[in-house]
């Protein structure tokens, strides 16, 4: 039985046994799979982080037509002023106009916590329906239903005849997992279920084989999809861009594609395979376009699947051969200096190849989590022999600030929202993604260089910054281990 | 009450809390709930705060227990404990705040007889029950002053006369709260009254340990720390006195004559100070005045924004600006029995007929509860009558509907996303004029 | 020079000393000239000086000989007399300045003579020759100055050792004028310094007439009013300093040292105030330090401004918000010889390489002379190293330049038409605070 | 030899005898025409106003592809910051898009003076036509080119030959009227010099019967251009708008209308009279279409010359009805309340009239300046046996505040920059003219109506400021004659 004729997708703890706490070194890893952070090895303190419900709502936010109702508490949901923002900016450069997201949530009580959330939760969808009239409804259960158990799926289930919009459960239960990835599986899930058939009456063409689907992301904007866009079209390619951003009502193109192209194995494997299992199209997901080489990879593979191995090459050869002429200025400033990077596993590990490509010696790195995709990533920086800190955590900034006052590097890159440690700390930051920018292909490796270029040559905002703001720890705890608050209960550590 | 909130402008009870916590002095809040939480307040002061994000402690520097499944089974106690443990060696803080979330308390953990335990052992740390699904960000502002009432100001034998407390300004709901309670202390400050605002870097937790002395508690809300006020009478014996969110040179001297009244100040000192204050407005607004006329700068305004922002937004264009608010909408959630209540504290001010205060959470209700007359008059020779030219004051949420009814926005309350605010305030005299430079700013961007 | 100015940012010398004369207390300035000197004046002012118009005698209010014709050929000094008589009786004012336009001095009239048998009369009336071909608005205030402390500052026995005087902020030049010379006293008094700014509301007439008691001038400019100080070195022996206009914390805590060391004052109320309002300065930006990352805040800055702005934005740009101000435009007419002095002046600063440093006072010669880089990167694979993303501070003309720059845009210096300016300064810290968001407000409007 | 052969034109003073000096009652004025106020009646008290380069500026500033030079002091010209508000507002309202005037200034200096500007000028005129090479390059001669003998004209004929831009001398010297009236003449008068005929080679089609030139004024926007274009249109006219905003290139066209109709008197004769002797076209000057019957007086008079008085009656019926029924709610407040009015004399007189329509008393009315056209709008306020003061004043708010202190009238009226007065003794106050709204026709009397009742409505902005700001006059001054200052030399006086 395949995972997606579940009402609710598994965990990836469950299905990846993925981890989110270690503190060794990259030789400490590379190569030893997923052993390397045992499951049951924990922080006996820690900090706030984010919940799976997030990078959730960052795809689901984006979809055109589309109503978001939460079923939750009051807050949760209220990411969205922040997603918002990329809304509208993503709508203005895709559409040409602003577009603010419509969106409700339950705000459970008291009351509903005794009582169950289901009768408030039909409600709220007959009323939505109602005035609001969205194509689309999807129905984020969050971790009050999860607790008191409320069955949203068949409630989903029961009412739909009598619904106008076209609902989509997607289930957001934060305390399930500690793995936010399992958010892509969430909303994948209900994709798979509810959207990749042709309405009915609809004339389906057959598979085309130059089509092909690009799996975008919700960190990455308009013009990184441009840049992957123009470059497939290089190879001759057709794109379909999926699933952020993408009409609901058209998805079930994808499954007229020959091929999907991830651009992150994080975020797709668990869809891909069902699309290879369920519509048989192959798909290549090993390597992120970021950097010069990890492009190259990711070209190559895909191009392997199309029978495209000359094109690729040349347009893979005129492409290096006109950044690296781009590039050449920028790079002495480059040389030799330390870099620190902090961000997704897969996102973090590549940019490390790319800082790398650009002269920089990685002299740290820390990843939300840590899976089977990336372990060819780590060979990748591992090769050369060079070793450096990786610490896998969940965000926790207090194993970070310990980690940056030993090994002060000359520039931080980290993920948005987690720069600030490094910043106060008077470290020049470039934020690992930005979404809007340029980051992947090979504009994305010109881009980041001039972004880094100009933060190197001038680090002003965050070198006053922390001759007058202190983080909020102990001068003690700088002396301490950076990893004692994890609890060694395995192998294969410090 | 329906049963949904559209794009609500506030969030839950644990970010209210949590937001506030973080801006006291030395103080390290623990969030006893999932991971996501304090991430969920990160990333909603991002979209909504005015790029203002996180206290000292960074964004997702807030120690939290972080609860998983196991938790959700066995309970959260054993988590709770170790964390605290671990909290105090490596967060810099002298009191630390546990706060509750939805699943903590859904899973009926006994956080009081944790914290209890740590208190009984020497350690500054208190506990608020801010679950979320016990109200929204201004109640868990709430519950933190109220826990902070009950159980970290210490009783005081005797009260000091010129001593005064002040609230009602909600961390981070409120986004220019900074300026605004650095404003407002100055303003009371220059009356020669000692004041503790608990929550700007003038502020320490010994003064607010000691804030029992205080002679008077004042409420600058009609609405948030009113209960918190109740309790703190009910212990301390402070009275306390709800006034209107001062914003300009009418509402901030009726403000301060009610802060004179209530302790028996004479007048002297108020009246040096608003003789001062409103010198230095006029003086300052005086050379708009050609162009206010000329430029035909008076609006009919439709106000959208929280107790506090709503009315005190319509008072400052109604009777400094001479502008036309005709319908005022409050987004947050009042039970119909309060709303009395509200309109009752603002005392002394004339009553809002009933078509123009609407409470209305819902953000595209408002457009539906709108006036006709706020639509546009289409180009042509037509005569009906409309509120036209028009300005909204609202959030960033509602640049749609400034758009389609042709009038100039301000984003004022939350969400902020469109601007930055550090120590901006529109609070008292300075504060207005901040906001018609604001205003005008709007409304000329193109000249 | 050129034998032409395009859309000059100042406007005539009588128009600068007018905008200054009219800003003294208790004053009023009297036109020798025809009538239309003073509605352009006014008219000036609705589009350039950030919607303030007028002083306290409002913008068409000032009294004017209004030349004819007649005046032309015959003299315009009987007029001249009526018009100083019947001021006495119409308008309210305790010192009363003659301004010199165009006509009154190329057909030669004697004002000083009329002038002085009043003054011999016992009135205090004094007089400038500010006619529009002597210069710009800022030798008009120079003039003025030169007039105010030669003609009506007394000499005084003993100098005060606290006492500062401050000038350099040029009235109706600096949109923020008013602003800028509040938040510049309230530093100095913060150092328990006295200080005389004399335009703003808090000086009077008496301590402008007391100046030469002070133990320093501060010129804050490194061109507008060092003559003046000259002068006054000359007439009343006190010392001057001059120091670059301050914005921001870097630029401003340099500022205060400067002042302490010229008036040999210890480190110590310095630090003070430094140590306060730098920890005020960053407790306040701190929580912008996400958004200042994650949404790239960082930009390549073109800065335009006269001389006090665009320094001192280029210096609080680079300094402290690691902008990156690769062409820095000054738009008044500097002779090539003064041009060192002014680069001499900007002392302990790191020198501006020639190509970052631009003397242009043509709207369109700025485009001309901008590096290709600022000029945007057309979209597809082209890898050409640009200026982007940039921002452009300049002047209300300078729009379209950004805009077809791509670039964020804020009006800061004249002419400023859409904004409106009251009590705002960019001056010090709490002014860079206000700056900050203001441009971050600029950069994210959309969003 | 008329007007237009010389290279100036005549001062207003000269030429109409016009005046800017008088204090008493509308009934001293009506019926007595120029001798009113008698030319050598002067202040011995004065203040600051305007000179004619300001409203000259008004309309050379709007006119597309022109360039406008300054032959001056730097400080003349620099009211086109204001101008320059207007002409992005007004040509976003007419061609979608914003644009900055472009405008230069000689910048005489002091050698300039003892030497002469002319050789500054022309190298100015070279180096902008060099560099900018603009279509059309006004050349505005003020004061002190005026005082030390420039040629100006001789100059720039020439020169012309080498020069690409079409080259428009307009005579701006400030001291030789203190009727800024004369600004329009001047302007016509290089227009009419210049720009009326057709350009070589292009075929001029014969007149045309159904155009009419409506000649606007910088005062007037676009949505009254659209009002009165929508009244002439309802009349079967094609209207051809002039001078502001119009194509210099095609400014010739003008010459083919069947009728010139001027919006105000005060403006226009000047060039309609020339429009007539040289190129026959007739024209209709009598009213200012603002306020009901005024609208009507304006168009009937347009229909009387064209022979449409059954149409225009049509049309006035119809959109009389339709204003009135409009109005209704908005006229009880009105109802007894008492206006001062203080501009133009011709928009004031109108307004008087207008005000009157809505239930408003006339309290006392001042005008910048006297002349004939005024006569028979003085002899229409005074019809009905009513009285009230009467000031002619280029500006002078001496003589205002102490009026408003006597009068107190509750509404008040003014121009541009001359309504801070009345603002200051917390009067209500609409601008009489605000560049952008609807002031003329039916819809400016709605308009202005809507305007006025919310005006009186909340008068706060100025009530607040009265209680805390004064005036800079003497609390004696307002015990005096307001027109002791006054030179009484003649009759008709107080």
């Amino acid at each position: 039985m395949s995972y997606f004729d579940r009402a609710t997708p598994p965990t990836r703890e469950s299905r990846l046994a993925s981890c989110i706490t270690y503190g060794g070194t990259i030789c400490g890893l590379a190569g030893k799979g997923r052993r390397s952070c045992l499951e049951n090895a924990e922080r006996s303190f820690s900090q706030g982080s984010i919940c799976l419900l997030l990078p959730a709502l960052g795809i689901i936010n984006s979809l055109p037509d589309t109503a978001v109702l939460i079923h939750g508490a009051v807050g949760c949901g209220t990411v969205t002023h922040s997603q918002n923002c990329i809304v509208r900016m993503g709508s203005a450069a895709r559409h040409g106009k602003a577009r603010d997201v419509l969106w409700f949530t339950t705000a459970l009580q008291e009351l509903d916590v005794v009582n169950g959330g289901e009768r408030r939760l039909e409600d709220a969808i007959r009323e939505i329906d109602r005035e609001h009239s969205p194509k689309f409804l999807v129905v984020v259960t969050t971790c009050i239903p999860g607790i008191i158990g409320d069955d949203v799926d068949t409630l989903v289930e029961r009412i739909a005849p009598e619904i106008k919009a076209r609902m989509l459960p997607v289930h957001c239960e934060g305390f399930k997992t500690s793995i936010w990835a399992t958010a892509y599986d969430a909303v994948y899930h209900t994709i798979g279920r509810n959207l990749l058939e042709p309405p009915e009456g609809e004339l389906t063409s057959g598979p085309n084989p130059r089509l092909v689907n690009l799996m975008n992301v919700s960190s990455m904007g308009r013009p990184d999809e441009l840049e992957l866009e123009r470059l497939l079209r290089a190879l001759g390619l057709e794109v379909n861009i999926f699933p952020v951003f993408a009409d609901p009502g058209g998805m079930h193109r994808a499954t007229r594609a020959a091929l999907s192209v991830s651009t992150c194995p994080t975020h797709d494997d668990y869809f891909l395979k069902h699309l290879r299992e369920r519509y048989g199209i192959p798909f290549s997901i090993r390597h992120m376009p970021i950097g010069i080489a990890n492009t190259a990879l990711w070209l190559r593979d895909i191009a392997s699947y199309l029978g495209l191995k000359d094109e690729v090459e040349r347009v893979i050869a005129r492409e290096t051969a006109h950044l690296q002429a781009a590039l050449e200025p920028l790079l002495p400033l480059f040389q030799g200096k330390r870099a620190f990077i902090a961000a997704g596993e897969m996102r973090a590990l590549a940019n490390g190849t790319l800082l790398r490509e650009l002269g920089f010696e990685i002299t740290g790195m820390r990843t939300f989590h840590h899976d089977e995709f990336a372990e060819g990533e780590y060979e990748k920086l591992a090769a050369d022999g060079s070793d450096f800190v990786v610490n896998i955590a969940d965000c926790q900034p207090f194993e970070e600030a310990n980690l940056l006052r030993r090994l002060k590097p000359d520039v931080f890159m980290g993920h948005v929202n987690a720069n600030s440690t490094a910043a106060r700390m008077g470290i020049p930051t470039v934020a690992i993604y930005q979404v809007g920018m340029h980051f992947v292909g090979y504009r994305g490796v010109y881009e980041l260089a001039r972004r880094l270029h100009r933060q190197i040559r001038n680090p002003s905002f965050n070198q006053r910054l922390a001759e007058h703001v202190r983080l909020c720890y102990r001068e003690e705890w700088y002396r301490r281990d950076p990893f004692s608050h994890i609890q060694r209960r395995g192998e294969d550590q410090l | 009450m329906s049963s949904y909130i559209e794009r609500p402008r506030f969030s839950c009870a644990l970010c209210g809390a949590l937001m506030a916590a973080a801006a006291l002095p030395d103080t390290i809040p623990i969030v006893h709930s999932v991971a996501g939480c304090v991430g969920n307040v990160a990333w909603t002061q991002q979209g909504g705060a005015a790029l203002q994000v996180g206290g000292p402690c960074g964004c997702l520097g807030i120690p939290g227990t972080n609860l998983r499944e196991r938790e959700v089974v066995f309970g959260g106690l054993d988590r709770l404990r170790e964390q605290i443990a671990n909290t105090v060696v490596v967060m810099e803080g002298r009191l630390f705040i546990v706060l509750t979330g939805c699943v903590s308390e859904v899973i009926g953990d006994d956080v009081d007889s944790v914290v209890r335990s740590y208190k009984w052992a020497g350690m500054d740390i208190i506990t608020a029950r801010t679950g979320g699904f016990r109200g929204n960000s201004y109640r868990g502002y709430e519950e933190l002053l109220k826990t902070l009432f009950r159980d970290y100001v210490r009783t005081a034998k005797r009260k000091s006369s010129r001593l005064v407390n002040l609230w009602g300004v909600v961390p981070g709901m409120d986004v220019f709260w900074r300026g605004n309670l650095e404003a407002m202390r100055r303003l009371l400050e220059s009356m020669r009254l000692e004041v503790n605002t608990f929550f700007t870097g003038e502020d320490s937790l010994e003064t607010l340990a000691c804030a029992a002395k205080a002679a008077l508690n004042v409420v600058v809300s009609p609405l948030y720390g009113v209960e918190a006020a109740e309790i703190f009478t009910e212990i301390h014996g402070t009275t306390y006195l709800v006034a209107p969110f001062p914003i300009g040179p009418t509402a901030t001297g009726r403000f301060l004559h009610m802060v004179a009244e209530a302790l028996h100040i004479g007048n002297e000192d108020v009246d040096r100070v608003i003789d001062r204050e409103s010198e230095r407005y006029y003086r300052y607004l005086s050379p708009l005045t050609d162009p206010w006329i000329d430029l035909d700068l008076q609006r009919y305004a439709l106000i959208i924004g929280d107790a506090n922002y709503a009315f005190a937004l319509a008072d400052f264009v109604a009777d400094d600006l001479g502008w036309l608010p005709e319908q005022v909408f409050v987004t947050d959630p009042v039970p119909e029995d309060q709303r009395e209540d509200i309109l009752g504290r603002r005392a002394g001010l004339r009553p809002e007929p009933e078509h123009r205060l609407v409470f209305e959470t819902d953000t595209s209700a408002i457009r539906h509860r709108l006036d006709p007359r706020w639509f546009p008059v289409e180009d042509g020779n037509d005569y009906r009558e409309s509120f036209s030219p028009a300005f909204v004051i609202g959030s960033s949420m509602d640049r749609e509907l400034a758009e389609s009814l042709r009038a100039g926005h301000l984003s004022v309350g939350f969400p902020v996303a469109n601007r930055a605010v550090l120590d901006r305030s529109y609070v008292g005299y300075s504060g207005g004029l901040r906001l018609v430079e604001d205003l005008v700013g709007a409304m000329v961007a193109a000249r």
